[in-house]
This record gives C-alpha cells, structure tokens and sequence, in this order.
C-alpha cells in the first residue's frame, strides 16, 4: 500500500470514526432514554407561543454576499499556499508577483466595502 | 516487547490503535476542558463551581452530567427535517475528529503526518459549518434557522483571516507538513510567535469566532436566538455539539501552538526527551491557550453580527494580507 | 413548438411574481425567552436580522391590582402593592402610604421618614445592581451578575435586618413605620427600632457599593465590546421621552434633569445634597451611565440620612380601624424605575373608592414599538435591556 | 415632608401658590380649577378634552405625559362599596395627568362622560405615549377613544368580554372563594353565579 494512500484512508478512517461515535454513544442512549413524544414536545419552540406561521418561513439571506466573497478569497488563498512554501526559491520575481496578487485582492475588497456590502440597510 | 512494535507496523492494527486512541481522547479532552471551564468560570465570578459529585472539588461533575444527558429523551420537533436534523451532529463531529490526524504531539508522535498537513486542517475545520447550519436549517424553528444562518456568515467570514493567518508561518517553514513546521521552528532556535505575532493573533481571533465562543457567539446568542441552532437540540445529540465545541477548542490551540508556540518543542530538550516529554509539552502550552478562550468567554459581552462582519473584512483580512507581504519580504530579501 | 401567447405571457408573470414574493417572517421574542425579564412578548416582524416592527404584547402578569385594591383595607393594600415593582418592592409602598396619609392629613414622625428614605434609597440601589447585573448578560457577558448581585444581597441583608423581608418588607404603616420591626437574623433586638449596628453595617455597605461601582465602571464602561454595542444605539430624544411619559433614569438619559426627589415633598429629600447625573445622547450607554451615576448618588444621600436620622416616635397616632376621609390625591414618587404614582380617591371608607397606580416601566416600555423600529435583533435586547423594566410593573 | 394640618388650613385662606397659574389655565382651556392636596385638577367638557391637552403642551410647557385612567362613578356596583354620596351623580370620569419636567408642575385634566356609553376623543396625537393609557382605560372601563389607531385589548386576552374596573363587574374568585377582607363580611352568595362574564 503506498503512503498516499494510507494518508486518505488514515483521514477516511478518522472521519468516519466521528459518525460511528455519534451513532454508537447515541445507540447506547436509546436502551436508556425514554421515548414518549407527545404533540406539545414535538411543537416547535416558540417562546411558549404556537408558532406564528411555519418554521419554514422566507428570510433574507443576508450573508450570501459575504458567500460570494469568501468563494472569491479562498478560491485566491489557495493560490497563495503554493507560493508561500516556494517564497524563498521564487526571490524577489515570486515577491513581486504575489504583491500585485494581493493588492488586487486587497483592491476587490476595498471596492466591496465601498459597494456597501457591510451596511446592514 | 518486538512482537508489539513488530504488530504496529503492520498499517491496519496500527491504524485501529490510533482510532481506539482518539475515540478516547476526545470525550475525554472534552470532558477536562469543560470541567475546566466550569471551574474556571466560577473561580472568575467569585463562585466555587461544582463542588459535590464524585467528592473532591466535584470532580466527576461532567460524567454525572453525561450520565445524565445519555436518559435525555431524544426529542425531534414534528415540522423538522427529520434526516437532516439527526445527521447534523454527526458532521459535526466528524470535522473534530478528523483533524486530530494532523496534530504532532512529538517528533514521531502523529496520526499522519500529512504532506499538507495545515492545509488539510484549515479545509477539514469547515466541515463543522455545514453540520451547524444543517442543524439551524433542518429545524424549523426561527431562532434556529437565524442562528444557523449568523454561523455560516460567521464561520465563512472568519475562516479566511484563519487561512491567511498561517501563510506567514508557512513561509517561514517553506511546508505544509505540521511537523515540518515544528521542525522547522526547532531549526531556527525560536517558535514563530516571535516574528509572526501578527498572525498569531489574527489566528487566536478567527479560531474563537470559528469556535462560536463569546464574544462571537451569535450563532447561539442565548439572550437573543434563545439558543440558536441549538434550541431544539435535546439529550445525547445536544451534548455532541458542546462534545465538539470542547474537543474543537482543543485541536484549533493545538494547530496554533504548532504553527506558532514550537508545538511539542521546549527549548533546552533533546531529541530524545523530546520524543517522550512532546505531549505532555504540547497538551501543557495547548491549555494556556485553552485557558485564554475561557477567560476571554467569562469577560466579554458578545459583539453584533454586522460588527463582527466588519471586524473579519475591513481589518483581519487586510492584516492577514498585509502579514504575508510583510513576512514574504524579510524573508526573500533577508 | 407551439407555445401561443398567452400561456407564455403567463409564464412570464408568473416566474417574476414568483420571485418578487418575499415574505417577512413574524417572530416571537417572549413570553418565554431569556432576556425579557419576565413573561413580555414582542412580535417582532423581521427580514434575516433587520426588524421592521415590533408589536409588544403584555398582561401575561395582570393581577388586576387596581380592582383588588377596591376590596381590601389599606393596610392590606401595602402588603398587595409590594409585589408590583417586586425588585424595589419596599420603594412601592411610600407613595401610596403618602397619599393616605395626605387625604388624612396625617403628620408623620420625622424619625420615620428618615427611615422611609433609607430604605427607598437601599431599595433604589438594589433594583439598579440588577440593572447592572442583567444589562450586561443581555449583551453576553455573564461575569458582571456576579459581581453586581452579591453587592445587592449584601443590602438585602440589610433591609431584612430593619423590615424582616427582602423582597417584600410590607414596612410602612399609615402614619410611620411599623414599630417592633427591629432585629436581623442575628442581632440583638432592640423594641422598637432599628436594628443594633445598623448605622455603622449600612456606612460599611455604601463604601463597599462605591467600591462595586467602580468595579462595574471599570469592567463595562472600559469594555470596547460594550460600547459599540450601547453607543448609539436605541437613541430616544428627550421630545419622545416625555410624549411617552419615559420617566427615571430613562428620561434622564435622553438629556432631561428632571428628578422628582427634587420637585416632590413625598420624603425630606430637601434636606440631602445630591445630583441628577443626566445622559447626553439617550442611547443605551447613557441609560447604562446613568444608572451607576445614581447608585453612588444614592449612597451620598444615605450617609447624610444616617448622620441626620433624629431620635423620636416611628409612628403617629392613628385610629385602630383607618378610614380615609373622601377626597382625591396623586402623590408620585421617584422609585427606581421611574415615576411612581397612586391616584387615590377615597369615599370615606376603609378602603380607597378606586386606585390607579401609575408604574414606571408602563409608560417606559410603551416606547418599545416606537424605539424597535428599523433595527437589527440583537438590538431589540440591547434597547429593551437598557430600559430596565419589571414586567410586575407593567401589568399590576 | 406630607402636608400638614397647618399646610391645608393655609391653603384654605391665603391662595395657593399655584392658584394663578391654575386659574390662568383654567381660563385657556375653558374648563373649571380645583386645587386640593397641592394639585391642580381641571375639568374640561368633553369637546375641549383634545385642544385642552394641545393648549397644556404647547403654551403650558405640560410636555410629559404622565397617565390617564378612569373613574367609575357608580352605584350599581359588585365589588366594593357603592357612592356614599348621594349628590354624586353616576358617570365616567377621564383623568389624564401631564406634568412638566422643570418644576415639578403637574395637572390632573378631567371630563366626565354618560355611563352608559363613555366616548371621548383620543389623544394620541397630542401625546404618544397615551396609547397604551388609553388602550387600558377602554378595555377596562368600556370607553370609546375615537381616533385611536389600535384600540384592541391590552392586557386581557383577546376573547375577553366585559370591562374589569366597572364597579358592576364581579369579582370572580371572591364569589367561589371567600376573603376575609373588607366586604366579605357580608353574607356570601348561596352558590357561585354561572352568568359571570369573566368567568
């Protein structure tokens, strides 16, 4: 078995040990817990009222813009990484590349604020 | 004594070994951080905290209330998204897990030392997030769904500062490997906090947020969602996210302390020490850090979400940004 | 393909109706939720974190006081009134006691009315620390509570001490206070008056709650967290304040020194030096400021009453059975919470004809649909937080 | 310190400090003055009630808006002792009390109105914080503010019928349970009435 591929099934294993610890312990748990839902426990928490509506109701999700950033940022990360472990190699070429990298990052971001994105209107 | 090393070479016991390890470690890191939280807290507010299970300073307090959680009736709300709202703690879990691979608790003491060993615990600590605003979502209830909502702002927004905050680290190391970069701070004679304080910082902030503890703890906003995601939570699955949390606290100050306090190293060891002295180093210098986040959770009030927005884009990031440049250019030119 | 016009006409409109169909979400904050210091719903109507509106709905907590009060004694209307404003209870009783005592034309001992203003002042101290001990857990930090409220028990002990209750001292009887009263839970009993040690234990108190005050100061007003959170926010200027009849430490923070301690003769506060600490902008912060400002004013007036309480009776001579003549008489008073006032008319019996009690947080939480317009939610708490309301004051 | 014998029988010869500014109000706002207790109480007819409390506000410097309620002036009663007096005639009266915040001046405005069907005009214009007072006094009384934006019940739930503090409204509890308070000393009912409409 070569080394990369003990790597992903090391990581697999380990990912997969979280689910069957959650699925063990509350296995375990349901010898032990009593199971009696009546209508009232089963009603969604309101602050003691019925709901108003559905639980599924329509909300503005305001975040999806930081959404659309952080795709944008982290795709951009991910480019910055292979440069960082190289940096030294790439001398000042590398340096210079990456400063133009960033400062349009930086420019984006600048440009975002200045949109409007962090006003909650 | 050689039929045992003889059996852990072979990958699949080892391997089995390893998982029995971290099965155990976890509930048991969770365990000692929220006791220490408990006791901390009340130490911070005059308090004296659990006092009377299990005896002395009360200390089987959290098995008693595991014991307790594990007779909770599992309760699922009726308009819930029944597959998803069970699943939920299950991802999040399994992000916690997961990243115990990476963590070198001494020279040779590593689940899997991982050629890109940072980068695969940056990207595997978000797995958390879509466990969180499945939670939020599969609900149904209001104060779940903004909660779940104010996470996944939260975690997307404060997962880049944390990205960025290594990349200093990194190239100061020149790889991605966690050991390596242990290594490479025994190499230089000095832990990296000394030039990289900047991104120390940065990190410990996004870690905090990405952790939802106060004071970003809006996902949950107890004073005001009631519990967030968490409201509808009940029994054995509510205790999987606090399980998480806990364990959480633990590998994020564990990745911070490799990247920037000499993880396993203490100055002044040899190898040799070091190889059987390195966890008891690196669980000693992650619970300074754990004790930080403890203190910061009992002294600050909790920001507001389109601040903490603010905090992450107009000032972190460009930080972090500004971290690398700074940092790439010493070390090109020096 | 053969689509005519009219189905692609509709198809049209109805893709966009679909999409410009967006629906605000109707959330409840109470009756039971955290931080609505008692059974208070808002209905707040919101889109993701931004509330539009927010309808308040009270009377979870309706005790029809004002109807009781027409069937009962006077006395035993002291002991009902209490449990209005249970968190100053004992500051409840005066201005009701007063407004007896003035339709009976009644001279009070002066010994008693430095008793009376001790213990308003106490009463006063106590209900602000569980201000600032809830205030900040509203914004998330849980560490000041503690803090705060071992400061208060310290002067509940005290109060028990003089009137045997904590929350509910039901102390005051027309015409003075209630002889006998005397002896805490360890001290020796001295008939018919304050408890031994009980000027040098209360000088001890105000130099400790100065002492916590500074604490509070350094721990909340020097938080950056805080200060972005209150700064600002839930601003209320002085017009609306009194349209809506704001009262207390809330007016005073929008910027009116209007402090009815001053204006009113319901106890000697003539006779003290003190201030009216008064907030510049009418934000949370200064509705905050203003209430530590008043917990060191309130310590100032006690330490003048305690060197200035003269020797004397603790009651006047009253009938056995109380009759009030008829007539009608408001006496308001400056409690804790605001203004404080009972509208007495009396028909000549044992008990009032009819009783309207004006509560402070009434008429400070009736700003709430005013003050929660256009905000983000976790606003909503800091804004409601910051009036320091009890929801027994608002429903009665 | 309360007022004293001596205070009153002063107030009774020499003018009471505020009699002039009382009067002068009085005169503005077309209403009668009474000063008891030292407060001033002006009763205005029922068609002034708006303008008189604009008039406050605006030239009297009366700005903060202290409550306003009800008294219900009944001899046909439940709970309670009914009028005394048989002078009193039986009616609705409003009382609203506004104040300035600068001296301490306070004004107890009142109007009465038939018993029967208490109308009045609202004053939520002129004081916002009214709103809620008003709301208060019309489930609890049964007076119609005309004008106000949202007269729905205040603190009684929405089926609720009947209107609490009219002195014909029974108590409940006292019929099923007694209390040895004031009125109880007279005879309790045989059984409990089942025609209670807050039951």
């Amino acid at each position: 078995m070569s080394p990369y591929f003990e790597s992903y099934l090391t990581v697999g294993t380990f990912a997969a040990l979280g689910a069957v610890l959650v699925m063990v312990m509350l296995g375990v748990a349901s010898v032990l817990r009593p199971t009696n839902p009546t209508a009232a426990k089963r009603a969604t928490y309101e602050c003691g009222v019925d709901p108003v509506g559905s639980g599924w109701s329509q909300t503005y999700v305001r975040y999806y813009v930081f959404g659309l950033l952080f795709v944008i940022f982290d795709v951009e990360a991910v480019f910055i990484f292979p440069w960082a472990i190289a940096a030294e190699e790439l001398g000042v070429f590398g340096l210079v590349a990456m400063f133009l990298f960033i400062l349009t990052l930086l420019e984006g971001l600048a440009y975002a604020i200045k949109k409007g994105v962090l006003r909650w209107e | 004594m050689d039929v045992i090393v003889d059996l852990f070479s072979n990958f699949w016991v080892a391997l089995l070994g390893k998982i029995l390890l971290v099965a155990l470690m976890i509930p048991l890191v969770g365990m000692v951080i929220g006791f220490a939280e408990m006791k901390l807290s009340a130490k911070m507010q005059n308090r004296v905290g659990p006092y009377f299970a299990g005896g002395r300073w009360g200390w089987a307090q959290l098995i008693a209330d595991g014991v307790k959680f594990f007779q909770k009736e599992d309760l699922i709300p009726a308009d819930a998204d029944r597959p998803v709202f069970k699943t939920a703690p299950i991802w999040v879990l399994v992000g916690t897990v997961a990243l115990f691979v990476v963590i070198p608790f001494g020279p040779d003491l590593i689940f899997r030392d991982l050629s890109v060993g940072i980068f695969y615990a940056l990207a595997i600590s978000s797995i958390s997030t879509i466990g969180v605003l499945m939670a939020g979502w599969s609900s149904a209830n209001k104060y779940s769904l903004m909660g779940g909502l104010r996470a996944a702002g939260q975690l997307i927004a404060y997962e880049l500062p944390l990205v960025l905050a290594v990349v200093g680290s990194v190239i100061l190391a020149g790889t991605m490997s966690m050991t390596g970069i242990v290594e490479a701070q025994i190499e230089a004679g000095y832990p990296y906090i000394v030039v990289q304080f900047v991104g120390f910082g940065i990190f410990m902030v996004a870690a905090l947020a990405e952790l939802t503890r106060i004071p970003f703890d809006m996902p949950i906003a107890e004073s005001e969602l009631v519990m967030g995601y968490l409201t509808e939570y009940s029994g054995f699955r509510f205790l999987f996210f606090f399980l998480a949390e806990f364990a959480n606290m633990f590998t994020l100050s564990a990745i911070a302390v490799t990247l920037f306090l000499g993880g396993y190293w203490l100055p002044g060891l040899s190898e040799t020490q070091l190889a059987y002295l390195g966890p008891i180093i690196l669980i000693a210098k992650v619970f300074v850090l754990v004790f930080a986040m403890i203190w910061f959770r009992w002294t600050f009030p909790r920001f507001r979400e389109d601040q903490l927005q603010t905090l992450a884009w107009k000032w972190l990031i460009p930080l972090a940004l500004a971290n690398i440049l700074v940092t790439a250019t010493l070390k090109v030119v020096l | 393909m053969a689509i005519d016009q009219d189905t692609l006409r509709h198809m049209s409109e109805a893709s966009v109706s679909v999409e410009l169909e967006t629906q605000d979400m109707t959330l409840n904050i109470g009756p039971q939720h955290p931080s609505t210091h008692g059974v208070l719903r808002l209905v707040a109507t919101v889109d993701g974190e931004r509330v539009f509106g927010v309808r308040p709905v009270i009377g979870y907590m309706h005790r029809g006081y004002e109807k009781l009060s027409e069937v009962r004694t006077y006395p035993q209307i002291t002991a009902l009134i209490n449990r209005i404003d249970w968190v100053s209870g004992y500051a409840n009783e005066v201005p009701f006691i007063v407004a007896a005592e003035r339709l009976m034309e009644l001279e009070v001992p002066e010994r008693a009315q430095f008793i009376r203003l001790i213990l308003t002042e106490m009463a006063r101290i106590s209900s602000h620390m569980v201000f600032m001990a809830s205030y900040p857990l509203e914004l998330g930090a849980a560490t000041p509570l503690f803090f705060a409220l071992r400061e208060r028990e310290r002067l509940l002990d005290l109060l028990e001490g003089v009137t045997g209750g904590r929350f509910h001292p039901n102390f005051n009887r027309i015409g003075g206070v209630k002889p006998n009263a005397g002896a805490g839970p360890t001290q020796k009993k001295t008939p018919q008056d304050l408890p031994a040690g009980f000027f040098e234990e209360t000088r001890e108190a105000m130099e400790r709650i100065r002492h916590a005050a500074d604490q509070l100061e350094d721990l909340i007003a020097g938080n950056e967290i805080i200060r972005a959170r209150t700064k600002g926010i839930g601003v209320i200027p002085p017009e609306v304040a009194v349209a809506y009849g704001l009262s207390g430490p809330n007016l005073r923070a929008s910027g009116v020194g209007f402090d009815l301690r001053k204006t009113e003769n319901y106890l000697p506060y003539h006779l003290f030096d003190f201030d009216i600490p008064t907030g510049e902008n009418g934000d949370c912060y200064d509705r905050w400021w203003v209430r530590l400002q008043e917990i060191r004013q309130s310590c100032r007036i006690i330490e003048q009453a305690i060197d200035g309480v003269p020797e004397g009776p603790l009651q006047a001579k009253v009938p056995k059975v109380i009759k009030v003549p008829a007539g009608e008489v408001y006496v308001r008073a400056e409690n804790p919470k605001g203004e404080m006032g009972y509208y007495l008319v009396s028909d000549g019996g044992q008990g009032p004809y009819r009783l309207k009690i004006r509560s402070a947080s009434f008429s400070n939480i009736s700003v709430l649909p005013w003050a929660l317009e256009n905000v983000l939610v976790p606003d909503i708490i800091a804004i409601m937080g910051s009036l320091d309301f009890v929801l027994g004051d608002v429903d009665r | 310190m309360t007022s004293s014998p001596s205070d009153t029988e002063q107030a009774e010869q020499v003018a009471h400090p505020l009699q002039d500014f009382a009067d002068e109000l009085a005169g503005a706002v077309g209403g009668t003055v009474e000063i008891a207790f030292d407060s001033v109480k002006v009763s205005v007819p029922a068609e002034n009630w708006v303008q008189a409390h604009l008039t406050a506000r605006d030239d009297y410097d009366l700005v903060f808006f202290s409550f306003l309620s009800a008294i219900d002036w009944a001899r046909d009663v439940a709970v309670g002792d009914p009028l005394a007096d048989e002078e009193v005639e039986e009616r609705i009266e409003v009382i609203s009390s506004v104040a300035d915040v600068s001296e301490g001046k306070r004004v107890t405005f009142s109007c009465d109105l038939d018993h029967a069907t208490p109308t009045i005009d609202s004053l939520v214009e002129v004081y916002a914080g009214a709103n809620w007072h008003e709301r208060e006094a019309a489930e609890m009384f049964g007076i119609d503010f005309r004008g106000h934006p949202d007269l729905t019940l205040l603190y009684l739930p929405d089926s609720f019928e009947g209107n609490p503090l009219r002195k014909s409204f029974p108590l409940l509890s006292r019929e099923v349970k007694p209390w040895p308070g004031k009125v109880d000393v007279e005879a309790m009912p045989e059984k409990p009435s089942t025609e209670n409409p807050g039951a």
